[in-house]
């Protein structure tokens, strides 16, 4: 099992859900955890203006989703992932990154299951 | 005149949400709080001393002064103030108005770091030291200022020029915050102080409208003369202010919009009744302009006049004090009719306004920063001042 | 006078501010729409039966009623109100705008448990047989209280101390939330509660500058006194309050400075005509300092009165009522002036008010009880209100 | 008066919070920008030709023109205007906020993806060919619908009817946002569009008892009148829209209660001073069963009226132009008097109205279509605008 | 070491301090950290009204926690969740669920202690 | 390839920022992602008023970094964490942790290159 965790412009959001949906068995009902981070990296930040003084903010607003799936589903998580929330057509600098990390054990908690079913 | 002191009023929450949207988060509180404060310290100075002091028996055109004034005890309630058929209780509120928002307006400049109980100290001396005896000396039937000639119709010197030319030498004296040009400072919540700006606009018809019962009663031709200049020059300076940024930037920003507005208003406040509307947009649309650049100035000289008291206040005010002796038609002719007296006497009040308010906030802070200190603790600073000082946050947005 | 009537009206919005800052981000919604929705329901039911009851033909000093006023329908539109001057319907109005606020006055002590749907029909059956009966009582020319000479200028009995007690006895009722003491229960937003303070502030000026009519006609003297004695109570009612913080907990809050002039407020208002501005100053502090104690007789005896209807409106009102027996000069003396028959007639006021409108919210509440249940289910509580029951959220502020 | 029309500005703000509370974070600057760039561009046209061209001496009763009027400067400061007894300067600026509100209304049809400069050019020329005209139909004495017995008491047909139908042509002409009904779009903050919706009633006092003054002088009777009615209408109102959602899904909305205000308010407008307090609150209670149903047509349609500008005061304004022709007592009897001819008087205006302003704005949106491009970029709609157009976010919320 | 990552019901936090509490040394000073996500799973979104028009919000609030623990501690701060985040009595669909990371280091920045001893 | 979390104050990410703008690479423009959480620990919780009340809020506002980094710059990263994230001169309670996970995979989303060289 892994998790895996994506850093992605929000605004592509939606294209990556529904790339989701079409790979994952549970249709629309998969499964996913979605929070807002600050990001940093090649991107250039946002230009604001306060009083015509501009102000510069090194950081960018990023949505950073995470999945945890079996491993048969890795590459297809990430296959999805890359199709919604890469720029037509060549990607942009800040189209984000998918990260992987092993996963050892997952409870639900409803039911108490254990390991790759309860996932 | 009793709706236009209460509309007056509004101006100070008007003021704490223009303000407050502006700071961080973490100062949003203490920022709202130097406005409102003022309610209730200028609120019981005001009728203790402030208002026997500026519009008591004049002691020589320098002051005024009546043991029966203190308390507001020795006013009978029915006597109407002077000729003008109003109550003079209700003249009292209407000015104390006044002098409640001055202070306040200061806070502009020291925000995010000034220590709030020296801040608190400051208003009430500094509104009985300096705001008292330049309102006499400009307002009250003896005072000097106002004896020699000098246009101040509602408060342009009294009130725009001694709090932005104070709010300077504050800025200057508490130095810049401490991350000041080296972080990204933005403002909080901008819908407050647009929100606050609305407010601002329609408490100022309060202000110079309300101001035309110096003149007449019952309020009629030159109220009506003081809304629509003041309505002018807004409207204008909103204007101009946007199509500055816009060339300037490429960008029209809402904070642009909202501070065009209040540098119009500030700028016409000295000489709503006395102005046609037209000139009323002329001098709205060039305080835009120079209150625009005049803010630039302090990414030049390095201080940190926060959310800019004196930029938008201070020059706005010397603007529109100056300009008054240009544009004014009524009672007395300006420049514009050939007549360069007015703009002379307006110069002398505009000078005295600047050196006294000055110089009076200077030996003040200098008192005040020797002894109780100016400046909040670099920890407060950091973590911001509503925790510290206030014990609270502005917005607990993740309870459940 | 119609001015007051819209000044009054913006109370309403600014008592939401004021509520709804305090609670949790999960019920901002439902405790604001507790006091706009009394602009619905009894903005209803005051044109249709309530003036009629308050202010019709007084039934022996009980209760009023004419027929001909039911839907305003007799009222001809140019008659004037007695020999006040003013058109009847501009009566009916200001005095509608009082309805509305005092049942919204109550929703503070009951937010974030009380059942929606109870708290509206308890809202209109309260207005009904409680406020309309005691307005007529206290305010219409036969009501027995007001022949009796009990005084209460702008609504300290009528409107403050009937919403306080009944906010009170609601409160027991009801029971603490269900994490009231164990959780950290922190407001979502204190700039919407400094906010409305200064909407209420300056609607208050409508309140008891408005009510100088019932007195005189042009406003005037009375006017001026009662807009200048609201404002200094407030102000050192501010200042009262934010000292007793420092020197109890040593922060001055921003909360704070906003009950405090609150209270100040409150205490003022049954005595705003009546009394001089430094007694208003006294009447504030004096109000400032007893609600703060009251307020923390909550923590003691362990209801759970939300938001402090009752610590501030309740207390504030009686002690102002009683105070006004103490400071009152005009049009009679108080015991200032070594009267004292003016304070017992003011203490049957206060006793009669919390006695009756105590009584009948607590018979009015048993029979919700029973039949609508007054508490929201937990579920209800632990997610808020503003979902179940308006299927809403306050804020969306993580949508891309 | 003069009270009146700051009332009436404070529409303003209050319209940028009820609209801007009601959009998506990303917008919220932008849509509260479209209301408050009305004060600064139409501030400046009414002053400079607008006036003249509504209420100059009438061309044969389609349009206004004296070129004394043209930046306001052959208007002597003490005249009084006609025979109303206040100054013409009052009269100017009282109806410049009626031209202000106007526009920014449209805004709410098109928030969220047109183009913020087209919007800006946009309001200027539709006040010049849209409303200045309509204003003088309707309202200067020589207009040809004012001729012909047309009522409008504070601008139903002129004001929401021209905004509402021009906003529905606009929407339809710009497309549906680009996620609209994909997404699901939620307010961002409900508590902004709350207090905007209480700023708005409390405006709308200013807009509906300050017109008496067309019709009297000194205010008097009906302007109580009109108060009354405005009051017991959007009551009325309030209360049948959250019957209809209780009724529909169970639910009773805080933005269906303000939405209900809101459409009282504007259903009573044409008929304030004209019906009976009890017909207000028939007018009111059917504009928001009515309105409530035009709202969602917009989604059997597919048009994208985001704010409903259209379902709101188009439908409303004409519910209320035709229901004035059936309640109206003074000074004419409608068809409950059994005389319909006031009733095909007012279907006339409101044809009128949806004819000329419905076409209007489809020209001048034709030309600045091919001109300027009338929608943003799909990234700016994406991002949204306050980034882009603005280079700024509403709240930081997140700042250390 | 394990990093142990709950996603649970906001309104269940309350009951998993307490359960924690109990079973972690530290008693009431255990640690944790906390933030507030959006998740997608079984369980239906809410539904809000905007005019009388329905708008389904397919993501739920969640509450996340982070814990790191020793390994002799993972079994006990599970079965802590577990008990205060299930739904009495048989557990709803969104009770969420567990996630167990292997954790390599830990580094306590105050004293710069690594292992378990800095946990 | 390790991805590091880091809780730290709030305050001192100015002074992270600049040490870790030291070790890494790409100078000013390291990738970093970042966001606000709530931490418990041996650190006291603020006290807030309300109308004279002491309210105690067990929970302090912390900030999070997560860094992903090639195994070579892993103790780097660390070093700079901790030494701007310490309160001068010898720590304090509440300076907080950095926790090290094991990564598996990293994929660039715009190029869609994967391990050590997307990173
Ligand atoms: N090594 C990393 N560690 C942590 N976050 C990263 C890392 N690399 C990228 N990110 C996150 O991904 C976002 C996009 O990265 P960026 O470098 O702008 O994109 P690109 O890979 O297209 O150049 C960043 O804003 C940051 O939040
Ligand atoms: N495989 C997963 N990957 C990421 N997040 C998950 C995963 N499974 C569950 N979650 C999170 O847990 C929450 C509860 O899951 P849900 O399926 O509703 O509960 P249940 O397991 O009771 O059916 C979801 O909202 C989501 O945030
Ligand atoms: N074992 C842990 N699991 C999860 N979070 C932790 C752990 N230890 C520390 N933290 C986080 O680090 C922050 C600082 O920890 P704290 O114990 O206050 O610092 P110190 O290590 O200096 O005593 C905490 O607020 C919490 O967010």
């Amino acid at each position: 099992m892994k998790m895996i965790i994506a850093i992605i412009r929000p605004e592509r959001l939606e294209a990556v859900e529904e790339a989701l949906g079409g790979v994952l068995d549970e249709g629309d009902n998969y499964r996913i955890t979605i929070d807002t981070v600050e990001g940093r990296g090649r991107q250039e930040g946002e230009v604001e203006l306060f009083r015509g003084q501009e102000v510069h903010v090194r950081n960018v607003q990023k949505t950073r989703l995470t999945l945890c799936v079996n491993d048969a589903y890795v590459e297809k998580t990430i296959a999805a992932i890359q199709k919604g929330a890469r720029t037509e057509p060549n990607g942009a600098v800040g189209d984000g990154k998918i990260f992987v990390v092993p996963l050892e054990e997952v409870v639900r908690i409803r039911t108490g299951e254990r390991g790759g079913s309860a996932i | 005149m009793l709706t236009s002191s209460a509309l007056v009023l509004l101006m100070v929450p008007g003021l704490a949400l223009f303000y407050g949207g502006m700071v961080r988060r973490k100062n949003v509180l203490t920022t709202m709080m130097m406005s409102f404060v003022a309610m209730a310290v200028i609120g019981v100075q005001w009728v203790l001393v402030g208002y026997a002091l500026a519009f008591g028996t004049s002691q020589g055109g320098f002051i005024g002064w009546d043991a029966a004034l203190v308390g507001l005890s020795g006013i009978d309630m029915a006597k109407p103030y002077s000729d003008k058929g109003i109550p003079e209780l209700v003249f009292v509120m209407f000015q104390g108005k006044f002098a409640i928002i001055t202070p306040a307006l200061i806070s502009g400049a020291i925000a995010e770091r000034m220590r709030f109980r020296t801040y608190l100290v400051f208003t009430v001396v500094w509104a009985t030291l300096v705001y008292c005896p330049l309102a006499h000396w400009v307002w009250a039937a003896d005072g000097w200022l106002f004896t020699r000639g000098v246009l101040d119709f509602a408060g342009g010197t009294v009130v725009h020029i001694a709090a932005g030319v104070s709010a300077l030498v504050l800025a200057v004296m508490l130095g810049p915050r401490r991350d000041f040009k080296r972080a990204a400072i933005l403002p909080n919540n901008l819908v407050l102080t647009l929100t606050g700006a609305g407010l601002l606009w329609f408490g100022w018809f309060g202000f110079n409208a309300g101001s035309a019962v110096a003149v007449e009663h019952p309020a009629g031709a030159t109220a009506g003369l003081a809304f629509t200049t003041t309505q002018s020059a807004a409207a204008a300076a909103g204007l101009a202010w946007m199509l500055m940024e816009r060339w300037h930037h490429g960008k029209v920003t809402s904070l642009g919009l909202a501070s065009g507005f209040v540098a119009g208003l500030v700028a016409v406040t000295p000489a709503a009744g006395h102005v046609r509307p037209v000139s009323a947009m002329v001098m709205g649309a060039l305080a835009s302009v120079v209150c625009y650049w005049a803010v630039q100035l302090k990414n030049r000289f390095g201080y940190d006049d926060s959310l800019d008291a004196f930029g938008v206040h201070g020059v706005g005010g010397i603007l529109g004090a100056l300009l008054t002796g240009v544009f004014c038609f009524t009672p007395v002719q300006g420049v514009l009719a050939g007549d360069f007296s007015q703009l002379g006497k307006q110069a002398l009040g505009v000078g005295v306004a600047l050196v006294f308010a000055g110089g009076g906030t200077f030996l003040i802070a200098t008192v005040l920063k020797k002894t109780m200190g100016l400046r909040a603790t670099e920890q407060e600073e950091r973590d911001g001042q509503d925790l510290h000082v206030h014990g609270e946050r502005g917005y607990h947005f993740d309870q459940t």
